[in-house]
């Protein structure tokens, strides 16, 4: 049955997909996708278990021996991020029903957990594939269901932004596909691995400079790479909670990854980092990201706007890891990954519940709202702090060894930048605390509803992972570490 | 080889790179929503061109084994391509359905008045 | 609407030959070009025919939309169905090698269901998607 | 080269028509030279298939868009620079990169001789299919035409969920 498991992987959501687009109905819909959305972080902790003990996994889709056929192939930093997506998918259809319920239309909320797990599907399948244009295919998959499920906000802005991203994402998968075309050429296989090996024979280096250019602008359109992220805040704002939870949390992560899996296991470190300036514009971006995002967050109405600011500033500390390039500096890059996931996750959901019991997304409104739903805003606090990096919180970690990395490539002036950056985040986050705790509730937050017990606690397991994490360091950055290994050695 | 022989003999990728550019040209520029989406199927189908055209061998025929043929062009680029077309009308289908929303929404498809109107509110 | 009596007894006609020419699109495949993705569309082309000459409503009697709106994910869940009966049978996804006593046969057994999967899905998606627009423009 | 050229000169015709009605119109004189251009390459499944979604699907789509919005393009209100600049970079790099790809026609190159070709001696063994697109997008790549499938499934819901009117009554 292990042998399985990796097809199971994407095969269980999509026909849970498929089950519930049958049947329609929001509460079986929500049964099923609850039951498959479960199933998935399972298979993925058996996943890893079984790479980190025996090495990678390959599997070949229909039984065609790889070139040939497609491949799906587990290795530490994969099966690590299918075991975030899976976990945070759970966590959040978990949370989901009465949130997405007082936001959907009853007519469509069967159809809307269908494109949940479409999506998850969709994720999964880039995230666990082998082969470049199997990735293009899930990565559309994927790509429909979350403008469906943006463009169904209650806002009447969130067409548009849904419509916006449609198009930005739709070049990005193009020219996706144009760098994996040129590799094509050069190589004559889609096999990752296969790639990876027979670059080292082509004849002319021209068509796999053009090819890096368009996958990494590409994949950098759809992870938000600033100046690339134009599409991401509107979208994340106008999206219902429970969409944009996911999303922040799981899509973007998604993108990352599939950038690592080409720059460092297909081209390999040398090629990218020695032979082009590729370090040099990445770490000229990630620095931008920032603290330029940071700084527009700051002056956010909208505190759902806000956090997606403060998304594209956290994703330019992944990239920074990827810039860095060494073992320290990629292992705070992948952990931030993680650790990202889970905070930005907390804090999407935490103003999910605010969403679900009064309606309120502009800051101002949030006066004294933290006296109404303490929980609830206890745990953004926390989630917060995580964000900022405070001490014995999971964002420290990865900043800490994102700090490490650039010592040891004597890039003082950067741990600087991290200190700053993180500065702005207390503003960004102090604002809205400062607004929730500090101020009288106004007459229309006096009766507000409360969060229901599944909304609360999923928002919770979040908050306490963000601490846990803060000192159960061998989870996290150990995997981390794992996998920035795997990477770091590439396909060849 | 002169320049002019070099471009007679890749005329293919030079109208594809024509064909790209020009489709991303009226994705980025145009502010009609419909205008944008049509663009950006033309640069979908651009990209076509760049994997069809290395795998057709001069002298071969399509890939369908019979006999009397010995030389056939790659069919592994028609199978992406397939692929890639119906992923291109299915985009395109779901953009025209949020337009036809975003009409009723705001009751044009110009992007710049919808923008208009979002910051008076 | 009364004068197109012409069309309407034309396209009566010619209905049946466009059916049959997706099945052969669908069934030939293997032969020459086509698929299910073709047939999917012809099909698709006969019923938006239909609905064009004698109107949505009637169109809906013949081919109602919540069959349309099943048909879009279950063919897909043929699709996957099959790849789902080959690896109960031992095999990975998608192998067809056992489906019957053979590979030779096995392979086309596959072939034919999966083709068929995507000629449910693409043809119920393309009538759906038609039924969508048009049913928009009435209110 | 005809072909191409005509292809070419539709899309400038397209950038710069005004009425969105003429743009249907070059939208399906476009497929149709392309599916006519992929037959040229030996595509025949492709331009089957492009002929049937550009000038069939695609324009239906369109046309019934236009019907449900309106069919006039406003003027752009300022001439950017930055589109220009963002097509003339992505243009550079494909010239840069393209430059560099085997000749147009040849055999020996890496596309020809690695998997791809490998198929045309292996599917009638191992498939009985002799139409060798059709084995391959089944077998050899099925799953990535199951991901196709779920591509066109989740369109078709996406419209509905967007477009469909519901009874009252629901």
């Amino acid at each position: 049955m292990i042998s399985q498991l990796p097809a199971l992987q994407v095969v269980i959501p999509l026909l849970g997909a498929l089950i519930v687009a049958i049947l329609r109905s929001g509460t079986i819909g929500w049964i099923v996708s609850l039951a498959v959305s479960w199933t998935m972080p399972v298979i993925a902790i058996v996943l890893l278990g079984h790479v980190s003990e025996h090495g990678p996994i390959s599997y070949a889709m229909g039984g065609w021996e790889p070139p040939a056929g497609i491949e799906y192939r587990v290795d530490q930093a994969n099966a690590y991020l299918l075991l975030l997506v899976s976990g945070m998918a759970a966590l959040v259809m978990t949370y989901a029903p009465r949130s997405l319920a007082s936001e959907i239309s009853p007519n469509v909320l069967g159809w809307y957990y269908s494109m949940y797990l479409t999506c998850l599907a969709g994720l999964l399948g880039i995230a666990i594939t082998g082969d470049a244009f199997n990735v293009f295919v899930f990565m559309e998959v994927s790509s429909l269901a979350t403008y469906v499920m943006i463009a169904l906000g209650r806002d009447r802005r969130a067409i548009m932004s849904a419509y916006q991203y449609l198009i930005v994402g739709t070049i990005g998968a193009t020219f996706y596909v144009i760098g994996v075309g040129l590799l094509f050429v050069m190589t004559g296989s889609l096999n990752l691995f296969d790639i990876a090996g027979r670059l080292g024979d082509v004849e002319s280096s021209r068509p796999l400079i053009a090819a890096l250019a368009f996958l990494t602008v590409g994949i950098g359109l759809k992870l938000a790479l600033f100046p690339l992220h134009l599409w991401l805040p509107n979208a994340y704002a106008f999206a219902p909670s429970v969409a944009t939870a996911f999303l922040a949390s799981t899509a973007t992560k998604v993108a990352v990854y599939l950038l690592l899996r080409i720059l460092f296991s297909v081209f390999g470190v040398t090629v990218v980092f020695s032979e082009f300036n590729t370090a040099e514009i990445l770490l000229t971006l990630s620095v931008a990201a920032m603290l330029i995002p940071s700084i527009v967050a700051i002056f956010q109405a909208n505190v759902k706007r806000m956090l997606a600011y403060s998304s594209v500033a956290q994703i330019g500390y992944i990239t920074l890891g990827i810039a860095l390039a060494n073992q320290t500096g990629l292992t705070g890059g992948i952990a931030h990954i993680f650790n990202h996931a889970l905070i930005k996750g907390c804090l999407f959901l935490a103003i999910g519940c605010v969403v679900f019991s009064s309606g309120v997304t502009k800051i101002d409104n949030m006066a004294g709202i933290g006296r109404r739903m303490p929980l609830t805003m206890a745990a953004f606090v926390i989630a917060g702090l995580g964000l900022i990096g405070v001490p014995g919180t999971a964002g420290f970690v990865s900043k800490w060894y994102l700090v490490a990395g650039a010592l040891e490539k004597d890039m003082w002036w950067l741990a600087g930048i991290i200190v700053v950056s993180s500065l702005l985040a207390v503003l960004y986050i102090g604002r809205v605390v400062e607004v929730a705790w500090f101020r009288e509730p106004g007459d229309s937050l006096k009766a507000i509803r409360d969060v229901p017990p599944e909304m609360m606690i999923v928002t919770w397991v979040l908050a306490a992972a963000t601490i846990w994490f803060g000192f159960a360091t061998d989870i996290s950055a150990g995997v981390a570490a794992e996998a920035a290994q795997v990477l770091l050695a590439g396909y060849r | 080889m002169t320049l002019a022989a070099e471009i007679i003999a890749n005329y293919n990728y030079w109208i594809t790179i024509f064909l790209m550019v020009a489709g991303l040209y009226i994705v980025v520029s145009r502010t009609n929503l419909v205008k944008t989406l049509v663009g950006l199927s033309l640069f979908q189908t651009s990209v076509y061109l760049l994997f069809l055209s290395p795998g057709k061998i001069l002298g071969g025929t399509p890939p369908i084994v019979a006999e009397g043929f010995t030389v056939y062009s790659n069919p592994l680029p028609h199978v992406l391509i397939l692929t890639a077309i119906v992923v291109g009308v299915a985009t395109l289908a779901l953009g025209l359905a949020l337009v036809v929303r975003i009409n009723e929404t705001f009751g044009t498809i110009e992007e710049d008045e919808i923008i208009d109107r979002l910051e008076r509110e | 609407m009364r004068l197109d009596v012409l069309l309407r007894v034309a396209s009566k006609l010619f209905l049946p030959f466009i059916l049959m020419f997706a099945l052969y699109v669908q069934f030939h495949g293997d032969y020459g070009p086509g698929g299910g993705f073709q047939a999917g569309v012809i099909v698709a082309a006969a019923v938006v025919l239909y609905a064009i000459i004698f109107g949505l409503d009637e169109a809906h009697k013949v081919v109602p939309s919540a069959v349309v709106e099943a048909m879009v994910p279950l063919g897909v869940l043929i699709f996957a169905g099959v790849g789902v009966v080959n690896m109960i049978g031992g095999d990975n996804f998608l192998n067809y090698t056992h489906l019957a006593h053979d590979q030779i046969h096995g392979q086309e057994w596959g072939v034919f269901l999966v083709e068929f999967g995507v000629l449910v899905t693409v043809s119920g998606t393309m009538v759906a998607i038609f039924y969508a627009f048009a049913g928009r423009g009435k209110a | 080269m005809v072909l191409l050229t005509l292809l070419a000169a539709v899309t400038i015709g397209i950038i710069r028509a005004r009425s969105l009605f003429a743009v249907v119109v070059l939208i399906g004189a476009y497929s149709f030279l392309m599916a006519s251009a992929m037959i040229v390459l030996d595509a025949v499944d492709v331009a089957m298939t492009e002929a049937s979604v550009g000038a069939g699907i695609s324009t239906v789509l369109v046309l019934g868009t236009l019907y449900l919005t309106k069919v006039h393009e406003a003027p752009p209100r300022y001439t950017a620079l930055l589109p220009l600049f963002v097509a003339i970079g992505t243009g550079a790099v494909l010239v840069y990169g393209i430059s560099g790809l085997p000749e147009f026609g040849a055999a020996h190159t890496p596309v020809n001789t690695h998997v791809g070709m490998s198929y045309m001696d292996r599917s009638v063994p191992e498939t009985g299919i002799p139409n060798v697109v059709t084995s391959v997008l089944a077998s050899y790549r099925g799953f990535d035409t199951l991901g196709e499938t779920a591509v066109i499934f989740t369109a078709g819901i996406g419209v509905l969920m967007l477009l469909k009117r519901f009874k009252a009554k629901d």
